[in-house]
């Protein structure tokens, strides 16, 4: 099904596409180090927490959780999901997961060579996993899981998550603290072990402030974006935000080009100029888009839809002088811990205890000014999808705005049906259009 | 109180809220909680009822659609239906602990929605290394920091050693209740043992004691034994509190041992304190309980690993059983969308294989209809070892 | 006169609507077969046939699954709004609508004018709509017409457990097998339907007054289950059917639809 | 004939109560099919199993009392009272399907309720698959999407084969996959192309099943949906392997029950039991409690 004649309507930010071609040449970077012998591992997306480790130890890293999106998006998910099958994993676990045991099944059937047919050249057999109990339960026991095909050790990022009003007891952010740098110095000993290389700690030193400023500037640039009207859309931010999530190439480079980003949107804020012909409504996007169906976002871009914040789990921590932090570990550990922990004392006031995850679009809809909220639970992912009905209420009862949800999945493709999200864009015009004089009415300033 | 033993039992599994609702008249205070993780000693040293709170899998969920996704485990979508519907009204608060996605969810989910004065929850590290081990240790302090406030008590070591035996008696006494499984016929049926673990659950621990007393001296006496039947099962699974499911599983076989949070699991072992209370209750609940929560390997080399070996390391407890119970088969038994659980399905099911025990993996949606084909799937299973 | 038609191309039945000014001046329902230009054709035709005199001048909006099929009108609108606008037509202080349909539940918070202001749409599960009740009223051999008023009559309602529609079929063959009252099994399924039905509209909140419309409307063993669930009496329109349809022609009439 | 087998002047049935279908078989000592009936199983199934049994008897020209022993299969296995044991469907179907080919190692079995998939050595059950949770994956979803194009069940076949381009079938709900093929339709595709689409959208499900269980040849297809011409072939192309049909599919339950009833038999005279026919009578069911 097709939603209509591929009318580009966005108008996308110059500067972002020397950042999403750094996906491209970061895989073909990989493929070749791959090829010279370079050690390599597979790693969950780690929210700055064990990436700056690899990078300093010089290992290329590549990331099963993309990879199986580009399994999916490649047509060929489905012959590993079916051996994932075969293999006995039950069909109800994150299809990510499940490509990737057929994939590994594969790979290891072939004496560790990648399959011809996987797209991008392949995941190599790497040289252990690096796994993150962060975000779901999925992101571990997935690799334990892995153990059936490949003998390689997995070290299990720790990720400490209290409860908003358990954080506030004595000691509990110390403890936090304590448990990631102890934990942080064991898995660098490990790699080392690993690796047979010891790790150049000014090294781990530049790179930890440089991805501290590599996410200052990115964390700036969504601040312009709620200008109005908005200058960068979501696509923007998704298309430009690989290398500050994993890391990508080198990150001075990575640096020059976000700091490039931030001066053409300011310079749009300046202007007044938008990212879509004519912003009629502000929308905030929870939690993974449909990667094959983004035009849809051109289709709604026309009626006037402009979306102005997005997915809470890509965005970066924000920006924490840690500079009287001399230890690079415990700099890294403490920033990382900032992604939930910076907003902690906020839910608390609000009294959302929900969680982050729910607190923080609360943050995003009032401080973006948004109309409504598009969400979009996964079938096959727990994770991404849990918090979105008490989300809506929330967003209805504290903050007058509605919620669109549409259902969609992150591997068979097919579940997200692009028509019926505008088919439903109508009557949701409506409902944001009452809302708006609701909101009003109730003294809200949008 | 009448009734004895299984009768009793009988009684409170039907009614399970009874007994901790007149002691909440009485004064006393209950706290819920649904998931073995979280240290009752610490609960029972403040004078505080812990209960076990369980889905119902005969009550359709209606409220829970509002607040959560439908694919999610329906256990804990059963349980915060109950909540919202005010089935719980007699607690006075709950503890959560961040066992799988669903625990840690649900929870904050409850915390929104219900408005019970007293509400804790739990972050679980997801490794058993030592500084994970003080984090948990750290986090028990935070949960006797707040428990402390809300009963105006204080925790004193004394108590809590007296609670940490009465628990460990009952420990003890849940295994004893599992020693009479082991000849054939069992002195005492799966089914039974179902409802008499859900009723310890539902009880203070004295009670809990007295009530698992009374099942042993009973059960060795009676004259009345269950029939040896086709086979001798092992069940491993996430939760199988209802007495349904398991007639189901043993309409033809016996199910001996059942390897799950409502049967052996959360009673293995004892807590055995050094120096520091908390931190021996620490060490036994991160390292003792085997669930899948836990991330468990073994490595040969710093890069090496082997798999045999690292199904020893994580299964190996289960040998013994399987010898010591004479097992025929294993179902593995699972709610749809424990995924905790269901990612180590094929690992589980090699190393039974290993053992050259046949398994089977059946996975159910937590509702009466879905017992019917449950029952085929047993009875085919015991077709195919004969 | 103005002269307003709105067609809704439903997924089972095709319905239209006839507007006469702001008069509702006939509507009519028939099967929406597998042809459905033809269906939306003969229900034009047996909308204007008999009129004293053609209308001069008829505006078109066709809406629901089928609406692309409806060639002689160019203009289609959202099915979710027709409803909002039928049901505020009938029901001006009605604050929630439900539309039992064949294929799927739909909740719609609508104001004072018709506008929407929230809505959701059941899951991808036949267990949640009117289909449901299709498929048993085939097990206990009755009409559709019969299902409400019998259902009313049942004294000890059976549990459906499953949430299947199709296995829910199987749960009422081994029933009626096992000698349980067809009204008991009817109400029963009610009742299944009724709780996944009040819980979607939990899921927007409820806001009273509270219409019901669609197919489902004329189960009163159905609404009388919902009225119960929410603890509100539902309003039901006479015709329930056609709400969505006359919805259409309310937009035609506006110049609304795209 | 047996001329020599003690058990010559014995017959043996088996009874298959499926969701769709009731099934009964009569062989005798050579295992020889004598008799082979089928209704439907509507609403009132149990009432049905004796009915159908009498049609067997009466067709083999047989009195209950000259029956041996009766198994009953099939999901409404419990509601025959007159049966001397129950077993699963499972192990009938891999018995009877032995029978026709003795060198299936997988079966795969789809019926109006729940799609299986067995593995099976010398016609002895060893592993299986089931699909029961969503009727999306059975023979239901032919039945009510056949419905739906208003083409009978044995229209699907013959439609089926006419397709240049089967379309995609997207929604798996077997309710809404009838809204789909509405929709299909009123967008100008074949109706052939929608039943070959359907039939590719099961298969593929199936497949997926028999896949984790791992397929080896010889594959046999059997159960109600094996009648269908069109979803053989569909199944040929989703397992990529070649497929047998056993000539009356909807009969293997039965007839491994029949069998299995059989093979008890022998097994018990080779124990040196005493053979006695146990006193029973047609009788209407007693109601299934579950338990
Ligand atoms: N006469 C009737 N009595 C009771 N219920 C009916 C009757 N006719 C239809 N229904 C119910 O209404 C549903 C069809 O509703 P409808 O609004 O026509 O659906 P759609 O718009 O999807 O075609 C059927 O599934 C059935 O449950
Ligand atoms: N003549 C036929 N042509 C095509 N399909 C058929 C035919 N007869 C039965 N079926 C299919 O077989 C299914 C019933 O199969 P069966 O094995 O008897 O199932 P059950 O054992 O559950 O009754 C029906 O759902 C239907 O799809
Ligand atoms: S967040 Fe979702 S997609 Fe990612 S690993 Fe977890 S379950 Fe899979
Ligand atoms: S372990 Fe499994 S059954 Fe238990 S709460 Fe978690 S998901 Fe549910
Ligand atoms: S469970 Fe039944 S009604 Fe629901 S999607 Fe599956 S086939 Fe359809």
């Amino acid at each position: 099904m097709t939603t209509g004649e591929k009318k580009r309507v966005i108008n996308r930010v110059k500067a972002m596409y020397p950042l999403r071609a750094k996906v491209d040449e970061s895989y073909m970077r990989s493929l070749e180090a791959i090829k010279a012998g370079k050690p390599t591992v597979w790693a969950m997306l780690n929210f700055c927490y064990g990436d700056p480790v690899l990078k300093a130890m010089d290992i290329e890293v590549v990331y099963p959780e993309n990879y199986g999106a580009a399994l999916a998006a490649a047509g060929v998910a489905r012959e590993y999901l079916d051996r994932a099958d075969a293999e006995g994993f039950p069909t109800h676990l994150c299809g990510y997961s499940r490509a990737n045991f057929g994939y590994a099944a594969r790979l290891m059937e072939l004496g560790g060579q990648p399959p011809p047919e996987a797209p991008m050249g392949g995941m190599p057999k790497p040289l252990f996993l690096l796994s993150s109990v962060a975000v779901c339960d999925a992101r571990y026991k997935w690799f334990q899981a892995l153990g059936r095909y490949l003998d390689v050790p997995v070290w299990t990022l720790e990720a400490p998550l209290p409860g908003i009003r358990e954080f506030q007891l004595k000691d509990c952010y110390e403890e936090m603290v304590r448990l990631s740098t102890r934990h942080l110095r064991d898995f660098i000993a490990f790699v080392e072990k690993a690796v047979g290389r010891k790790m150049d700690w000014d090294k781990l030193d530049e790179i930890a402030n440089l991805m501290m400023e590599i996410n200052r500037v990115s964390h700036e640039i969504n601040e312009l974006r709620k200008a109005k009207p908005c200058p960068m859309h979501s696509r923007d931010f998704w298309s430009a935000m690989p290398p500050a999530l994993f890391l990508l190439g080198d990150l001075k480079e990575s640096l020059q080009l976000y700091k490039n980003l931030y001066d053409e949107v300011a310079e749009r804020v300046k202007n007044g100029t938008s990212a879509i012909p004519e912003e009629k409504y502000r929308l905030v996007f929870a939690e993974l888009p449909p990667w094959h169906s983004l035009d849809l976002f051109d289709r709604l871009a026309e009626r006037g839809w402009n979306f102005v914040i997005e997915s809470f789990g890509y965005h970066p921590p924000p920006p924490v002088d840690l500079s009287h932090v001399s230890d690079p570990i415990e700099r890294i550990a403490r920033y990382s811990l900032q992604r939930m922990v910076s907003n902690y004392k906020d839910a608390l006031e609000k009294n959302v205890v929900a969680g982050v995850d729910v607190y923080i679009y609360l943050k995003y809809v009032s401080e973006w000014k948004c109309d409504g909220a598009f969400l979009h639970p996964l079938v096959s992912c727990r994770s991404a999808s849990t918090h979105l009905p008490h989300l809506a209420n929330i967003l209805m009862e504290r903050l007058k705005v509605p919620s669109l949800i549409v259902e969609g999945d992150i591997v068979d493709l097919r579940l997200f049906n692009p028509q019926d999200a505008l088919l439903r864009a109508e009557p949701f015009e409506e409902a944001m259009e009452h809302y708006r004089k609701v909101r009003r009415e109730a003294g809200f300033d949008w | 109180m009448a009734a004895k033993g299984l009768l009793r039992a009988e009684e409170v599994y039907h009614d399970p809220t009874r007994r901790v609702r007149e002691l909440r008249a009485k004064g006393k205070k209950v706290i819920g909680y649904p998931c073995v993780y979280v240290p009752l000693e610490l609960l029972a040293a403040l004078d505080i009822v812990p209960y076990r709170i369980c889905g119902e899998m005969r009550e359709p969920v209606t409220e829970a659609d509002r607040v959560l996704p439908a694919s999610f485990c329906p256990i804990m979508r059963s349980c915060l239906d109950c909540s919202l519907k005010g089935r719980h009204d007699f607690l006075d608060g709950t503890i959560t602990v961040h066992a799988s996605d669903p625990q840690e969810k649900t929870a904050r989910i409850w915390q929104s929605y219900t408005r019970l004065p007293y509400f804790h929850f739990i972050d679980m590290p997801g490794t058993t290394r030592t500084e994970a081990l003080e984090y948990f240790a750290s986090q028990l302090d935070g949960m006797v920091t707040t428990l402390e406030t809300f009963s105006g008590k204080k925790l004193s070591a004394d108590r809590l050693n007296k609670a940490i035996e009465a628990y460990n008696q009952q420990r003890l006494l849940v295994q004893s209740l599992f020693e009479l499984t082991k000849p054939s016929p069992p002195l005492v049926s799966g089914t039974e043992i179902v409802k008499v673990i859900k009723a310890v659950m539902s009880l203070p621990v004295d009670e809990g004691n007295q009530l698992l007393n009374e099942v042993l001296e009973e059960v060795k006496a009676r004259k009345e034994k269950p029939q040896a039947k086709r086979a001798r099962l092992l069940l491993w699974g996430s939760t199988t509190d209802d007495a349904a499911v398991m007639s189901i599983l043993e309409s033809n076989a016996n199910v001996v041992f059942a390897e799950d949070c409502a049967g052996y699991r959360p009673y293995r072992g004892k807590v055995i304190v050094a120096t520091d209370e908390v931190m021996a209750l620490a060490i036994h609940y991160l390292l003792e309980i085997t669930c899948a929560r836990t991330f468990v390997q073994s490595t040969a080399t710093p890069t090496k690993k082997d798999y045999q070996q690292d199904l020893q390391g994580r299964y190996g407890y289960l040998k013994s059983i399987i010898s010591d119970w004479k097992i025929d088969g294993v179902i593995l038994l699972l709610v749809r969308y424990c995924d905790p659980f269901a990612f180590e399905v094929p690992a589980v099911k090699d190393y039974f294989a290993s053992l050259g025990i046949p398994a089977t993996y059946i996975e159910y949606d937590y509702t009466e209809g879905s017992l019917a084909p449950m029952r085929t799937r047993v009875e085919a299973f015991l077709e195919t070892i004969g | 006169m103005r002269w307003c038609l709105g067609i809704d191309i439903g997924s089972a039945y095709s319905k239209g609507a006839l507007l006469k000014g702001w008069e509702i001046a006939a509507s009519a329902i028939r099967l929406s077969g597998i042809d459905h230009r033809t269906t939306a054709e003969a229900i034009r035709g047996e909308l204007l046939v008999g009129l004293e005199g053609a209308p001069q001048s008829l505006t078109v909006v066709a809406t629901g699954v089928g609406a692309g099929n409806v060639v002689f009108t160019a203009s289609r609108a959202s099915d979710i709004v027709c409803t909002a606008r039928g049901i505020s037509r009938l029901f001006p202080e009605a604050r929630t609508a439900i539309d039992i349909g064949a294929q799927s539940t739909r909740v719609i918070k609508l104001d004072d004018k018709g506008m929407v202001t929230d809505f959701t749409v059941s899951e991808k599960c036949a267990a949640g709509s009117g289909r449901f009740i299709e498929v048993i009223a085939n097990v206990l051999r009755i009409s559709l017409d019969e299902f409400g008023t019998l259902s009313l009559k049942s004294k000890s309602p059976v549990t459906f457990s499953t949430g299947c529609a199709v296995f829910g079929e199987s749960e009422a063959i081994t029933r009626v097998a096992e000698g349980v009252a067809k009204e008991d099994i009817a109400a029963g399924v009610n009742l299944a339907l009724a709780a996944k039905i009040a819980s979607l509209v939990k899921r927007v909140g409820l806001e009273a007054p509270c219409a019901v419309c669609g197919g489902g409307a004329l189960n009163q063993g159905l609404v009388a289950a919902v009225e119960k669930e929410l603890g509100v009496k539902l309003l039901v329109p006479s015709e329930p059917r056609t709400v969505t349809a006359l919805g259409a022609a309310i937009q035609a009439c506006f110049g609304a639809g795209s | 004939m047996a001329e020599a087998s003690p058990l010559h002047h014995l017959y043996f049935a088996g009874i298959d109560i499926g969701s769709t279908m009731t099934k009964a078989v009569i062989i005798d000592a050579a295992g020889a099919v004598i008799a082979a009936i089928k209704g439907p199983t509507g609403a009132e199934h149990r009432h049905l199993a004796n009915e159908v049994m009498a049609k067997a008897l009466e067709s083999a020209g047989l009195k209950l009392e000259e029956i041996f022993r009766i198994v009953a299969t099939g999901y409404g296995r419990f509601n025959v009272p007159f049966a001397d044991e129950h077993i699963t469907e499972l192990s009938c179907h891999a018995r009877g399907v032995y029978h026709v080919f003795p060198g299936a190692r997988t079966v795969v079995d789809i019926g109006g309720q729940d799609a299986k998939c067995l593995k099976v050595r010398e016609g002895r059950l060893v592993d299986f698959a089931m699909n029961d949770k969503c009727a999306a994956g059975t023979g239901r979803f032919l039945e009510l999407t056949a419905q739906s194009l208003g083409v009978g069940l044995e229209g699907l076949a013959a439609l089926s084969q006419k397709a240049t381009k089967p379309v995609e079938i997207s929604n798996m709900c077997t309710i809404f996959a009838q809204q789909e093929v509405v929709m299909r339709l009123s967008q100008g595709e074949r109706i052939e192309d929608i039943i070959a689409g359907l039939h590719r959208a099961l298969a593929e499900r199936v497949a997926a099943l028999a896949r984790r269980l791992g397929v080896e040849p010889e594959v046999v297809l059997t159960g109600g949906v094996a009648k269908n011409a069109g979803m053989v072939q569909a199944m040929r192309a989703a397992l990529g392997c070649d497929l047998l049909v056993p000539p009356e599919p909807l009969l293997t339950g039965a007839l491994g029950a029949a069998l299995l009833a059989k093979e008890h038999t022998e097994r018990l005279l080779a124990q040196g039991k005493p053979l006695e026919v146990k006193a029973r009578r047609l009788e209407k069911a007693t109601f299934y409690t579950g338990g």
